[in-house]
């Protein structure tokens, strides 16, 4: 299983905090992942086609070429603003 | 070189912070940062909401602070950043560097911060008078990373 | 634009400082530089002795402090230079900065620790074990200089 | 009449705080007045000599090329080391 996060005001529009994908078996970027879940549906297809979203993988900031296996954690947010 | 990360709701004191940093005799510099909620021009601020992801904030406000170490010869290192929701005038965030000398403390302090900004997992939804807005990225804090590279 | 100039023998606060810094709700930084007796590598530092030009130094400090807020936009800014006899890791000199962004106030307060390390008439006397000595002016310091011209 | 400080070393060197020169109806520099005040003795040669003092006039920092008149508060000092 891969664990996977949404993060501040895509958490929102996409209305959930957390989801799992079963990846069992392939190799898979981040990328690749990020286009499995914009495939569930057209609002979800809509917020998470952001050229600007944000991707850490076991909590590193990483690109969306970073490839990711069962067991890690994907995280996916906008561009942070804290400070 | 101590290093002190914290992530907290409450409030931080300044002036705890600054005597920690001060303690070290080799040490003739300290430079702090302290980030305030302040007031927007365009609506009235009734405060804001600070969210985060628990466990990579810590991380990477290590990393950054672990990073200016290995740049600059500095002491003791500390960085606090809050969550939950914020008054304003309150606090935000400090990072405070002591060094042998001044360059490196100004020089690491700017450095902790324009990465903090570009980097660390922080979100501010700001709450006004007239709703609620999630606060956008700055192009000036991409910017900002640039001299450091 | 408060403009706080001190010139002193007693020591000073870093928290009451900040806490004036801090009142400006339009304010969302506050820089602050502390610069403390450090130990000598070459002898034991037993303590030093501060001389300064009394009149001019209030006037350098002054200069220095309104060009920076000719330079960025800053809110209140504070400068206080201590003078006398102080020990090791006694506080020595504070430069504090308000401004509504980062870069204003991390620019503005070693631009002011810059010129006053360079203009404003105070000489450092140091007691060592090995004996007295003025301590030299740094070329590191007249070149930090440049990068403002 | 010019009144005159020396601080720091300088005023060590030259055991002498302040002094002053009757300059009435003589246009100087402050580099002319230094070379007057060499002039008094070797002593006074040789702290003097130095081409790192700084000078100001009216508490301000100017040029050794600095006009000075009578009334003025002239200083000469070494190099600041404050901070």
């Amino acid at each position: 299983m891969l664990k996977i996060l949404f993060f501040a005001a895509l958490r929102e529009r996409l209305a959930c905090a957390n989801t799992t994908l079963d990846i069992t078996g392939q190799h898979l970027t981040a990328r690749e992942v990020l286009n499995k879940l914009a495939s569930q549906s057209a609002h979800w297809q809509q917020h998470l086609a952001n050229a600007e979203l944000l991707c850490a993988v076991n909590q590193q900031l990483v690109d969306l070429s970073h490839p990711v296996a069962a067991g890690d954690e994907l995280a996916f947010f906008p561009p942070v603003t804290g400070g | 070189m101590t290093l002190r990360i914290q992530v907290q709701q409450q409030d931080f004191s300044v002036a705890s912070e600054y005597e920690l940093l001060r303690q070290d005799a080799r040490c003739g510099a300290v430079v702090t940062f302290t980030g305030l909620v302040r007031e927007l021009a365009e609506a009235e601020l009734l405060g804001m909401t600070l969210e985060h992801y628990p466990g990579m904030t810590e991380q990477a406000l290590t990393q950054i602070a672990t990073e200016a170490q290995q740049r600059w010869q500095l002491g003791a290192v500390s960085i606090i950043h809050r969550i939950g929701t914020l008054l304003p005038n309150e606090q935000i965030v400090f990072v405070g560097v002591a060094s042998a000398h001044r360059a490196a403390g100004f020089a690491a302090g700017e450095f902790i911060m324009d990465y903090l900004k570009n980097r660390a997992p922080f979100w501010k939804k700001e709450h006004t008078s007239s709703g609620e807005y999630w606060v956008a990225a700055k192009v000036s804090d991409q910017a900002a990373l640039k001299r450091w590279e």
